[in-house]
C-alpha cells in the first residue's frame, strides 16, 4: 500500500518544492531526479504487484475525505474567483452547481458513509501507473528544457515556470490517485484536480486565446464533473451505507443497479476524453506549450476519461446505453480521423488523431466484450507511448524550424534527421502493421465482428482506418522527402531532450516487441478477472508480427549498400533545366520554384463541415443513452 | 501557409505530343493557375521567303505542320494566286477540296485517338489510329506522301486522280462510314468518356467568340463559324452546313470533330460527283505584287496565310496565323479552376498543333 | 495452421506466375486493340533488362523504401499462402503499400509526389471494402484464417455476392487498372507521366514490377477464397476475373480521384454493407 | 474567287476607337499581323463578321508605342506578344504580358532586323 | 543475357519538328505497325527509357531540354534522330532560329532519313539502335569489371 501512497504523495511534495524554487538549474535537477524516482516507483509497483492480481487496501476514510473536501472547496473558490475575474458566467454557474451538489452530499451523507477499501491495485491500474509514471515524468523532464527555449522565444509570455512545474507534478499525483482509488468520491476529487490542472496549464501563456480555450476546457469538463457528482449523489441516496461508493462493489452489483451511475460517470468520461460534441476543448488546448499537449494527450487527462469508461465496460456491456456510448466513440473516431485529413497544423492533426483513437477506445469499452476491453487497454498503452513521442518531436521541430505547420516540414530528414526518424517511428506506431495501434485495431475488428451491432462498428472501423492511413502517410511522406536544400540543424537540441525522445522511441518499438508479454501478464489476467474469460491474439500471428518488426529493424541495414552504387540525378521536371534548389524558368519569364504540398480536401473533410455532422449526432446518441437509463430508472 | 503545388508541366511530357509548357499551380488537384508558354518548336520559317522563290516556297508552307500539311500548302497557293490574279482550273480546285477533306478526316481521327489517350482510354486510341491508317493509305496512293503530300502548286495541283479511282475512293469511304460511326458512338455515348469530357473546360459562346476561338473550339460553343462557308476552292459549289454543338465543353468540341468526319465524307462524295474534267494547272508567270489574307478552314479552325508581294520572285512577307495560336487565349480561360486530371483533356480539346502555331 | 512450405513455394513461384499473368494481360490487351502484342514472356524480358540498366536515383534513400516494399509484399503473400490471418495479410499489404508511397515521397519530385498523394487516395478508397471482404468471409466460414477459409465447404460466393462484386471493383483499383490507374499507369500517357514510379529506374523499377507480380497473385488468391468450396471452379473464377479486369481496363477511360473514392467507398457502403447486414441478420440474428 | 477584303487606314489615336467600334458591331478579331516596310511597321488588324473580313491598317514608325487592344479583345494578347517578340513593336497595357518570352528567339526581333540573315550563317555548330 | 534488345523502352521528344515525323513515331505504336511486338514501349519518362527518339532540329530554347532528357536517361542508352530535320535541320536549316541537327547537342547513334520519315524506316532505325545499345551494355559491364 505504501508504494501507492508514495506515488500519490511524492509528486505532490516535488510540486511544492518546485513551487518555492526559483533557480532554473536546480529545477532541472530536481525534475530529472523526481522523474527518475517516479518512474522507478511505478516500475517497482509493476515488479512487486503484477503477480498478485487485484489487491484492496483499507485506508482511513474520514480524515482523508475531509482534507479532500476542504481542497475541493478551495478549488471551487479559486475557479469562482477566476471565473468572475475573466467574466465567464457559464463557468461560474457550473462551478456553483457542482459545489452545491458536493456540499449537499457532504452534509447529507458525508459523515455517514463508511467505505473501507479505499485504495486498490490491479493490472489495469499498474498499466496506467506505468504510463503516468514513465511517460508523464519523461514529459516533465522534456518540459524543463522546452520551457527554457519557450521563454527565450516568447518574451511576451510571463515566466510562470514555478507554477507550471507545480501543476505538472500535481497533475501526475492526481492521475496516480485516480487510478489507485477504489472510492468513487475520491476518484471524483482526483478527477476535479486534473480538470483544474489542465485548466491552469492550457491558460499558461495568458493570451486571450489561451484563456478562452482554458475556460472552454474547464466548462466542458465541469459539465462532466456535474454528471459525476450526480452519480455520487445517486449512489449515496440508493445505498446510504456507502457500500456502492466502492468501485469494485459498484461494478460487482450488476448492470441493473450500476447502469445509471455508470452512464453518468461515463458521460464525465466522454467530456474528459474529448469525444464529440466535447472535442473542441482538446483542440483548443494546443495553445498550451507542447509538453502540456503531450501530457494531456498521452498519459493524463484524456486517458483518465477512457480509463473510467473502460472500468465501467462490464456494466455497459450489452446495454442500450452502452451501445449509445460506444456509438459516440465510433462516430467520433470516424469523423475526427476525417477532420485530421484537412488539417495542416501538426498539433491539430495530433489532437484529432487523439480524439479519434479515444473514440475507438470508447467504442470498444462501450460494447464491452472481453476481447474489446483487451483491445481498448492496448489502445491506451500504445497510444500513450506513440502520441507523447510525436508531440514532443513536434515541439522540438517547432522550436528548430519555427513552425508547427506540416507544410514547413519538407525534408525534415535532411534538416533534423534523428528527430525525423523518431517521428517516423512514432507515426508508424500510430498506424502501421506490426506496431501497437494497428494490432489493437485489428483485435478490435475481430472482436466487433461477433459483438452485438458489430456490423456498424466494423464498417466505421474499416472507413476510419482507411482515413487514418491517409493522413498519417502523407505527413510521413512530407518529413522523409529528401530535399536538395536545407542544412542539418540538429546539434542545437539539448541532451535532456534527446534522452527523453530516445526513451520514448525505444518504448514505441519495445511496446510492440513486448506486446505478447504485456498481454499475458497484465491485460489477459485483468480481463479474466473481470469477465471470467479472456482474449488474446493467436500465437501464430504474434510470431509473424514479431518477425515483421525484426524485419523492419533489419531492413535499414540495406541502406549501407546504396551509397556506393548508382548515379544521382535531379528529379524529372518535364525536361526543363532546373537549378539544384528546384527553381526553374516558368511562363511569362518568371522564375518559379517547384513546391510539394499535401492534399487536404477541406471541402470534403473540413473541420466545420464534419463537426456540423458529428456534434448533433453525438448529442443525440448521448441523449439516447440518457433515455435508456431513464427507462431503467422508471 | 500556402498549400500550392507548383508543377512544371512540359515541355517534355507524354500527354503532350508536342512541346508546350505550363506552370501548373495546383491545390488538392485543383488548378489555381496555368499559363501556357510556347516557343520550343519555333523555327522562323516565315523569314525564308527571302531565300526561296514563291513557287518553291510551297514546300516550306507544307512543312509548317505535318498534320495540316496539305491545307497549309493549298492556302498559301491560294494566297499567291489571289495576289497574282491566277485563274485556277476548276478540277484543281475540286481536287484541293477532296484532299483537304481527307486531311481533315485523318486529322480528326488523329485527334480522337490522342484525346482518348489523354483520358486514358488506350483501346479507343488504337482504334482511331487504326482507322486513320486507311485514310492515310488514300492520301499516299493519290499524292505519294503519307503525312506531307507535296501535291499542291501555285496555279493548280501536281497530280490528277482519274475518275475511276475517285469512285473507288468514295465507295471505300462509304465502307468506312460504319466503322467510323462505331468509333464516334463510343466517343459520344460511352459513360466513362462522357464523364471525362462533359462539363470540363467550359467555354461559353460569348467568351469563345470574344477571345478569338476558331474551328471546332468555337463551334463546340454553339457558334456557327466555318471558313469553308466563304466558298474558297470548290466549297462554294458544294452544299454544306457547319457542324455545331452547344455544350461549350470538351465533350461538345469532341462531338463537333466526330460529326465533322461524316460531313467530310459527304463533301468528298459530292465533290467527286461534281468534279469537272479539264486541266489541273495553269502556267504561272510573273512576279507577285500586292497583298492578300488567304483564308481556309483547317481541321483545327480558320487559318490565314497573309501574302505580300513586292514585285520580285521573293515575297516581301508571308505570315501565317494558325488556329492553334488564336485558340490559346480561350485555352488559358478554360484551364482556370479545372482539375489536374482535366489538364490534358482541356489542352487537347483545342487540338493544339504547336508546330503550326510557332512556325 | 500455418504452413511454411506453401509460403516458401509462394515466394519462389509467385513471381513466375505473376509474370506470366502480366504477359497474358499484355497479349490480351493487344488483341483487344487489334494488335499482335508482345510475346507472353515480355514482362520477364522487361524485368531482366531493367536489371541490366544503371540505377539512377534522385536520392539513394528512395531505393530503401522500394526494397521494403518488395520485401513486405512478399511477406504479405507468404502469410496469405501460409494460411495466416486474413486481416493480418491485409494490414501487411497496407504496410507494403505505404512503403512504395514513401519511396515516391522521398524522391522530392513533383510527379512522384502527386503520384504518392494519389496512391494514398486509392489506398483510402479500397481499404474499407477489402476489410469488409475479410469480415464477410469470416461470417460465412467462421474463421479469419486463410487456410480454414480456403478449406471451408461453404459456398462463400453464393452468400457473398455483394461483397464479391465489391471486391472485384476494388481489385481494379488495387491492380491499378483503368479506370483507376490514377497514381501510376501501365501506359505512360497520363498527366502524371509515371506518377508514383517516375523517379525509379533500372533494378529498382524491376523490384517494383516484381512486387506487383507478388501482389497480383495474392489478390487473385483472395478471389480463390470466395470459391474455396470447389477448387476447379475457383480456378475458373480467377481466370474469368482476370479476363474481366483486362476487359474493363480496355473499355474505360481513366477516372478522376473523386470517382475512385466514390466507387471504392460506394461499393463498401452499398453492396458490402447490405450483403453483410443480411448475413448478420440470418447468422447472428442481430 | 478571292475574297473582298476592304481595308481602312487609321492613326495611332484612332486605333482604339476604331477597334471598339468593330467590337460593338459584333466583329470577331481574326488576327493582328505586322510587316516591316522600310523603317515603318505596318500593323494589320483583321476583323470578321459573317465571313466578311475587314482590315484595319496602322502604319507607325519603328519605336512607336502602340496601345494594346487586349482591353477590348481579351485574346489579342497572343498576337501582340508575338509581334513584340518578332518585330520589337512595343504594345502598352497588354493584359497578359509575356515580356518577350512568348517565343524566345535566338536573335532578338528577327523580323525587323533582317540584315543578320544576309551576313551570318544561320547554322552555328 | 542481353535482354536490352528484347525490351527497348522509348522516350520521344519533339525538338522542333513539324509534327510530320512525330505522328509517324506515334503511328508505329498503333495496330498497323504495332511495335509492341518487339517489346517496344513508349514510356514518355526519361528515367525509364533506353532509346531516345528525337524528331526535329535543335533551336536555342530546346537545346537544354534535349540535353536534360538525355542526361536523365540511365545507361546504356542510344539516340535515334528521326527525320531529316533531326539529322541536319532539313528544309529549315537556314531558318534563323534553327541551329541544325540533334548531333550538335547529344551524340546520335542512328540517323533515320525522310521528310517525313516513314514508320517502316523509324522501326528499322530503332532495331538498328538496339544493336548499338547491346554493344554499349557490353562495354559498360566491361568497364565495371575493370573498376571492380
Amino acid at each position: 500500500m505504501y508504494d501507492l501512497i508514495f506515488l500519490i504523495l511524492f509528486p505532490c511534495i516535488i510540486a511544492f518544492i518546485l513551487l518555492l524554487l526559483n533557480n532554473n538549474r536546480i529545477r532541472h535537477a530536481i525534475v530529472a531526479l523526481a522523474a527518475l524516482v517516479i518512474s522507478a516507483g511505478s516500475i517497482y509497483l509493476l515488479v512487486s504487484s503484477f503477480t498478485q492480481g487485484t489487491v484492496y487496501y483499507a485506508f482511513p476514510f474520514e480524515p482523508t475525505s475531509l482534507v479532500m473536501f476542504a481542497l475541493e472547496m478551495g478549488i471551487a473558490l479559486l475557479l469562482l474567483y477566476l471565473g468572475v475575474r475573466f467574466k465567464q458566467p457559464v463557468a461560474v454557474l457550473l462551478v456553483l452547481v457542482q459545489t452545491v451538489m458536493m456540499i449537499y452530499y457532504e452534509i447529507t451523507w458525508g459523515m455517514t458513509v463508511e467505505p473501507e477499501m479505499n485504495l486498490f491495485i490491479d493490472q489495469f491500474s499498474i498499466i496506467m501507473a506505468l504510463l503516468i509514471g514513465i511517460i508523464g515524468s519523461l514529459i516533465a523532464v522534456f518540459a524543463t528544457s522546452y520551457m527554457d527555449t519557450y521563454h527565450s522565444h516568447h518574451h511576451e509570455v510571463r515566466d510562470r515556470r514555478r507554477m507550471f512545474f507545480f501543476v505538472i507534478f500535481v497533475f501526475l499525483a492526481a492521475m496516480f490517485g485516480l487510478v489507485f482509488s477504489n472510492n468513487i468520491p475520491w476518484i471524483f476529487f482526483f478527477w476535479e484536480v486534473t480538470t483544474l490542472s489542465s485548466f491552469l496549464l492550457i491558460g499558461y501563456s495568458e493570451t486571450e486565446e489561451a484563456t478562452n480555450n482554458a475556460f472552454l476546457a474547464l466548462k466542458m469538463n465541469l459539465l462532466g464533473g456535474i454528471a459525476f457528482a450526480g452519480a455520487i449523489l445517486y449512489l449515496a441516496s440508493v445505498d446510504p451505507s456507502g457500500g456502492l461508493l466502492e468501485l469494485d462493489a459498484l461494478l460487482a452489483s450488476g448492470q441493473a443497479a450500476a447502469i445509471i451511475p455508470a452512464v453518468l460517470i461515463c458521460f464525465a468520461g466522454l467530456t474528459k476524453s474529448a469525444q464529440m460534441p466535447f472535442s473542441a476543448w482538446l483542440v483548443g488546448a494546443m495553445v498550451a506549450p507542447t509538453p502540456v499537449s503531450a501530457l494531456l494527450h498521452s498519459s493524463t487527462m484524456v486517458k483518465a476519461g477512457v480509463y473510467i469508461i473502460v472500468r465501467f465496460a462490464p456494466v455497459l456491456a450489452g446495454s442500450l446505453a452502452g451501445i449509445s456510448i460506444a456509438l459516440v466513440g465510433a462516430v467520433t473516431f470516424l469523423l475526427a480521423s476525417g477532420i485530421a485529413i484537412s488539417q495542416s497544423n501538426a498539433k491539430k492533426v495530433l489532437a484529432y488523431s487523439t480524439i479519434a483513437n479515444l473514440g475507438l477506445i470508447v467504442a470498444c469499452a462501450g460494447v464491452g466484450t472481453p476481447q474489446l476491453v483487451w483491445a481498448a487497454i492496448f489502445l491506451i498503452i500504445f497510444h500513450a507511448v506513440a502520441k507523447s513521442l510525436l508531440f514532443l518531436c513536434v515541439g522540438t521541430v517547432e522550436h528548430r524550424v519555427g513552425s508547427r505547420d506540416i507544410e514547413d516540414m519538407d525534408g525534415l530528414i535532411v534538416r533534423l534527421p534523428k528527430i525525423a526518424a523518431m517521428m517516423f517511428i512514432g507515426m508508424a506506431g500510430m498506424f502501421l502493421a506490426p506496431f501497437g495501434m494497428l494490432i489493437s485495431k485489428w483485435a478490435a475488428i475481430e472482436a466487433f465482428v461477433v459483438a452485438p451491432f458489430g456490423l456498424i462498428f466494423v464498417m466505421i472501423l474499416a472507413f476510419g482506418g482507411a482515413v487514418t492511413v491517409f493522413f498519417w502517410a502523407k505527413w510521413m511522406g512530407k518529413i522523409i522527402e529528401v530535399t536538395p536544400f536545407g542544412e542539418n540543424i540538429e546539434d542545437t537540441v539539448s541532451t535532456g531532450k534527446w534522452v527523453v525522445l530516445g526513451s520514448l522511441t525505444a518504448m514505441t518499438v519495445l511496446a510492440a516487441l513486448l506486446f505478447p508479454l504485456i498481454s499475458s501478464y497484465l491485460v489477459e489476467p485483468y480481463v479474466l478477472g473481470i469477465f471470467g474469460e479472456t482474449a488474446r491474439l493467436a500465437q501464430d500471428n504474434v510470431i509473424i508480427m514479431v518477425l515483421m518488426i525484426a524485419l523492419l529493424l533489419v531492413l535499414p541495414l540495406s541502406y549501407l549498400s546504396y551509397r556506393k552504387q548508382g548515379r544521382t540525378m535531379p528529379a524529372y521536371m518535364g525536361g526543363r533545366p532546373t537549378t539544384p534548389d528546384m527553381k526553374f524558368l516558368g511562363s511569362l519569364g518568371m522564375e518559379r520554384e517547384m513546391t510539394t504540398r499535401n492534399y487536404y480536401f477541406a471541402e470534403y473533410f473540413g473541420e466545420a463541415k464534419l463537426l456540423k455532422v458529428g456534434n448533433p449526432l453525438c448529442i443525440l446518441l448521448i441523449l439516447a443513452a440518457v433515455a435508456a437509463i431513464v427507462g431503467v430508472a422508471l | 501557409m500556402s498549400k500550392e503545388v507548383v508543377i512544371p508541366f512540359g515541355p517534355q511530357h507524354p500527354v503532350l505530343p508536342e512541346p508546350i509548357h505550363l506552370d501548373l499551380v495546383i491545390e488538392d488537384e485543383k488548378v489555381k493557375q496555368a499559363i501556357p508558354s510556347i516557343g520550343y518548336v519555333h523555327r522562323g520559317l516565315e523569314t525564308l521567303v527571302e531565300k526561296r522563290e514563291y513557287p518553291e516556297y510551297v514546300y516550306l508552307a507544307e512543312r509548317i505542320c505535318g498534320i495540316c500539311s496539305f491545307i497549309h500548302g493549298a492556302t498559301y497557293c491560294q494566297g499567291v494566286e489571289a495576289v497574282m490574279n491566277v485563274e485556277v482550273p476548276e478540277r484543281a480546285l475540286f481536287l484541293r477540296t477532296i484532299w483537304s477533306e481527307y486531311s481533315r478526316l485523318h486529322s480528326h481521327l488523329l485527334w480522337l485517338g490522342l484525346a482518348a489517350d489523354g483520358f486514358g482510354f488506350e483501346n479507343l486510341f488504337m482504334d482511331a489510329w487504326r482507322l486513320r491508317e486507311s485514310i492515310l493509305d488514300e492520301l499516299e496512293a493519290t499524292t505519294g506522301g503519307r503525312v506531307i503530300q507535296g501535291s499542291c502548286k501555285v496555279g493548280g495541283v501536281r497530280r490528277d486522280i482519274d475518275s475511276e479511282t475517285l469512285d473507288e475512293m468514295v465507295s471505300r469511304l462509304e465502307g468506312l462510314r460504319g466503322e467510323l460511326s462505331d468509333l464516334a458512338d463510343v466517343f459520344l455515348n460511352d459513360s466513362s468518356v462522357k464523364g471525362r469530357m462533359k462539363n470540363v473546360g467550359i467555354l461559353p459562346a460569348k467568351e469563345a467568340y470574344d477571345y478569338g476561338a476558331v474551328g471546332p473550339t468555337l463551334r463546340g460553343s454553339g457558334v456557327s463559324s466555318d471558313a469553308r462557308m466563304i466558298g474558297y476552292a470548290a466549297y462554294g459549289k458544294i452544299h454544306f452546313t457547319p457542324v455545331t454543338e452547344d455544350g461549350c465543353d470538351c465533350y461538345s468540341r469532341c462531338a463537333v470533330r466526330a460529326k465533322e468526319m461524316f460531313a467530310s465524307i459527304d463533301i468528298i462524295k459530292e465533290a467527286v460527283q461534281k468534279i469537272p474534267d479539264g486541266p489541273i494547272e495553269v502556267k504561272v508567270t510573273g512576279k507577285p505584287e500586292g497583298e492578300y489574307f488567304s483564308r481556309a478552314e483547317q481541321p483545327r479552325g480558320e487559318v490565314i496565310h497573309y501574302v505580300k508581294g513586292n514585285g520580285t520572285r521573293h515575297l516581301a512577307r508571308h505570315r501565317v496565323r494558325t488556329p492553334t495560336l488564336t485558340n490559346i487565349p480561350p485555352l488559358v480561360k478554360m484551364l482556370e479552376g479545372c482539375e489536374l486530371a482535366d489538364v490534358p483533356v482541356i489542352v487537347l480539346s483545342i487540338d493544339p498543333c504547336i508546330g503550326c502555331a510557332e512556325r | 495452421m500455418i504452413s511454411v512450405l506453401t509460403a516458401v513455394l509462394y515466394l519462389l513461384l509467385a513471381p513466375i506466375a505473376g509474370g506470366f499473368i502480366a504477359g497474358i494481360d499484355r497479349k490480351l490487351t493487344a488483341r483487344m486493340q487489334g494488335r499482335v502484342g508482345p510475346p507472353v514472356l515480355q514482362p520477364f524480358y522487361d524485368v531482366a533488362k531493367l536489371f541490366e540498366k544503371e540505377d539512377v536515383t534522385v536520392t539513394p534513400s528512395q531505393n530503401f523504401y522500394i526494397l521494403s516494399y518488395l520485401v513486405f509484399m512478399a511477406v504479405t503473400g507468404a502469410i496469405f499462402f501460409a494460411g495466416g490471418d486474413l486481416l493480418l495479410v491485409l494490414f501487411a499489404f497496407t504496410l507494403a503499400h505505404v512503403f512504395i508511397v514513401l519511396g515516391a515521397y522521398a524522391a522530392y519530385s513533383p510527379y512522384s509526389y502527386v503520384g504518392a498523394e494519389r496512391e494514398l487516395i486509392t489506398l483510402m478508397a479500397y481499404e474499407p471494402m477489402i476489410i469488409l471482404t475479410a469480415v464477410g468471409l469470416y461470417l460465412v466460414t467462421g474463421s479469419f484464417y486463410v487456410s480454414e477459409i480456403a478449406a471451408s465447404e461453404v459456398p462463400a460466393a453464393l452468400y457473398l455476392p455483394g461483397v464479391l462484386i465489391g471486391f472485384l471493383t476494388v481489385l481494379t483499383i488495387k491492380l491499378r487498372k483503368s479506370p483507376f490507374d490514377i497514381s501510376t499507369s501501365h501506359h505512360a500517357h497520363q498527366e502524371l507521366v509515371k506518377g508514383l514510379t517516375t523517379e525509379f529506374s533500372g533494378p529498382t523499377l524491376a523490384k517494383i514490377e516484381i512486387a506487383h507480380w507478388y501482389e497480383t497473385v495474392v489478390l487473385l488468391g483472395i478471389v480463390y477464397l470466395f470459391f474455396g468450396f470447389n477448387p476447379l471452379l475457383a480456378l475458373v473464377a480467377i481466370a474469368v476475373t482476370y479476363f474481366l479486369e483486362v476487359f474493363i481496363d480496355n473499355t474505360f477511360s481513366r477516372m478522376k480521384w473523386q470517382w475512385t473514392m466514390k466507387e471504392g467507398w460506394g461499393v463498401a457502403v452499398t453492396l458490402g454493407f447490405i450483403n453483410l447486414a443480411v448475413l448478420y441478420y440470418f447468422y447472428l440474428g442481430v | 474567287m478571292p475574297e473582298d477584303q476592304p481595308m481602312t487606314e487609321c492613326t495611332i489615336e484612332g486605333l482604339l476607337p476604331a477597334v471598339k467600334a468593330y467590337h460593338e458591331k459584333g466583329y470577331r478579331l481574326v488576327q493582328i499581323s505586322c510587316t516591316k516596310v522600310d523603317e515603318n511597321f505596318e500593323l494589320s488588324y483583321c476583323f470578321d463578321i459573317d465571313y466578311h473580313m475587314v482590315v484595319l491598317r496602322l502604319v507607325v514608325p519603328a519605336g512607336t508605342k502602340v496601345p494594346s487592344i487586349s482591353g477590348i479583345y481579351w485574346g489579342a494578347f497572343i498576337y501582340e506578344n508575338e509581334n513584340h517578340d518578332f518585330f520589337g513593336v512595343e504594345f502598352t497595357g497588354i493584359n497578359i504580358d509575356f515580356k518577350g518570352t512568348l517565343l524566345r528567339t535566338a536573335k532578338k526581333y528577327p523580323f525587323s532586323n533582317i540584315s543578320f540573315r544576309e551576313v551570318e550563317s544561320c547554322q552555328k555548330k | 543475357m542481353a535482354y536490352l534488345k528484347k525490351s527497348p523502352w522509348l522516350i520521344h521528344y519533339d525538338a522542333s519538328s513539324c509534327n510530320g515525323c512525330d505522328i509517324e513515331v506515334l503511328a508505329c505504336l498503333t495496330p498497323l505497325y504495332d511495335v509492341e511486338r518487339f517489346g517496344i514501349i513508349n514510356t514518355g519518362n526519361p528515367k525509364h527509357a533506353d532509346v531516345f527518339v528525337i524528331t526535329g532540329s535543335i533551336n536555342d530554347l530546346n537545346r537544354e531540354v534535349v540535353k536534360n532528357i538525355y542526361e536523365q536517361m540511365p545507361n546504356p542508352k542510344v539516340v535515334v534522330a528521326v527525320g531529316i530535320c533531326a539529322c541536319s535541320g532539313g528544309v529549315f536549316a537556314e531558318c534563323y532560329n534553327v541551329s541544325g541537327g540533334v548531333d550538335q547537342v547529344i551524340p546520335v547513334d542512328v540517323y533515320v532519313p525522310g521528310c517525313a520519315a516513314r514508320p517502316e524506316s523509324i522501326i528499322d532505325g530503332i532495331v538498328k539502335a538496339l544493336g548499338i545499345l547491346e554493344e554499349k551494355r557490353a562495354k559498360m559491364t566491361e568497364m565495371e569489371a575493370v573498376h571492380a
